[in-house]
């Protein structure tokens, strides 16, 4: 199927455009007329995929971050979010609840269960070296339509 | 759904010491980028006023991610390790949503 | 001077993405903590120029809108809109005041005029049949820096 | 600057008519997307009450840009064909620098 309305936008990862992604996510998918609770749950699932880019796949250095927004006739939106960062050598493993490669204790190894819990479909794909593509698919509620020109 | 205007709510928080009750007033969104200054903001009076009890005030809080689980499971970490308690006051159905995720909900005091 | 920061974004010339493309700037200068005023000019002028491409570029179908925003040190924010449209063919007569090609009366003429007095500078370049690229540069007064990792 | 959260609103226009003067109280964002539904909006509602005076009420309008122009002078237009005047009510400061590059203000009367 064809997406009726498409976004795509790029920018670097650094950890101040983690709120203009989620914004900027926001503002696209607004014309469908999501609820609050619609909104809060794909402004989360982005800022979890945009901070593992920042945090995980360009640990270190400062790379670029890839997001398309895609919505169908349906109301069904689908968020594509890339890095060409360092890729995920398991990624079974890393999908488990509470698994961070991370030390310090300050991640809670919870970012994929976010995304898998706030939207209806998570996948992942990753290419140690290459970098890594997280495509999240959520239906709306609401009956409304992409209007304009 | 009524929405206006583009923006960013740098994060903030203030800081509340009585008798033994440390109260921090987060404001702003909750990410990755903000929880940092937060967290130093907030390890600092711990080890400063080592209170018995770290209430986490939530109510200005319009944004949260699991990187806000990380804030409340570290506080909760160095409170265990003073014998005091964590409460966590005020959030929102959907940072409720996002705290469940992680159990978070039967560590600490929810107010 | 290389920009510290930088974001692309592109979307279908859709009249409902006009708003979005206004909430994407701002989401992505909000970093260097603008003025409400200095918001507004350049939401003001990402229309203007947006809206172009969609009345004027492809008026006679959908095409691909690009913006790019660089954020420089000095707090200069500099904005690109470009189409693949149809190109202006006498680009001095275009951006005179009042000037619109547009018939019916509902197009003030007066985009490039507000591009112009809402920004510092304001470039175009154009070939007909290949498109348009405005180029409008703003230095918001505040001092203040791109944070972050 | 303080800002919160992600945002579109949409526009609309509420219609009031007594005694030969229309109020049409706008609200939104006015550019080229919203621009088309109020325009026919507001001429309908002239050409079928054909008022001595029309008022655009700018307080809820939060965002303008020169489809707003255009909007405001077509309306002149046809307030002068009908004898009539036009009153440009509550714009904001962002909202009046924006109409005072076409001279709205020799135009029309500023409230
Ligand atoms: N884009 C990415 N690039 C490289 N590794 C990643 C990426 N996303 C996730 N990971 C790996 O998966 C692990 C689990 O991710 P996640 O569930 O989001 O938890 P957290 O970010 O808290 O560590 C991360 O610790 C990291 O090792
Ligand atoms: N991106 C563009 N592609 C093609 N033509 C354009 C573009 N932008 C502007 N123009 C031309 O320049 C004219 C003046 O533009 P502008 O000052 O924005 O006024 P308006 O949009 O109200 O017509 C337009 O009427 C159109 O002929």
């Amino acid at each position: 199927m064809r997406p009726v309305n498409i976004m795509k936008v790029n920018f670097l990862s650094r950890s101040a455009n983690e709120s203009f992604a989620r914004v900027a996510v926001a503002a696209f998918i607004a014309q469908l007329d999501p609820t609050v609770d619609e909104l809060a749950d794909i402004k989360t699932s982005v800022s979890e995929a945009v901070t593992n880019c920042i945090v995980h796949a360009y640990k270190d250095g400062i790379g670029e971050i890839y997001i398309t927004v895609k919505i169908y006739e349906n109301d069904k939106v689908s968020v594509t979010v890339k890095d060409k960062g360092c890729g995920i050598e398991n990624i079974e493993r890393a999908m488990e609840p509470m698994y961070t490669s991370t030390q310090g204790g300050e991640r809670a190894g919870l970012g994929f269960t976010v995304m898998q819990s706030f939207t209806d479909r998570l996948r992942v794909k990753s290419r140690l070296g290459f970098g890594t593509t997280v495509i999240m698919d959520k239906k709306l509620g609401k009956k409304s339509v992409a209007r304009g020109t | 759904m009524e929405i206006n205007n583009s923006q960013i709510t740098v994060m903030s928080v203030r800081i509340d010491n009585s008798e033994g009750v440390v109260t921090a007033y987060l404001q702003g969104e909750l990410d990755h980028h903000a929880a940092k200054g937060i967290r130093e903001e907030i390890d600092e009076s711990l080890e400063r006023l080592r209170p018995s009890t770290l209430i986490l005030d939530f109510k200005n809080v319009t944004f949260m991610d699991s990187s806000g689980i990380g804030l409340v499971m570290g506080r909760y970490r160095t409170m265990q390790l003073l014998n005091g308690k964590l409460v966590v006051k005020n959030a929102s159905l959907h940072i409720k949503k996002v705290m469940r995720l992680a159990g978070l909900d039967r560590l600490a005091e929810f107010e």
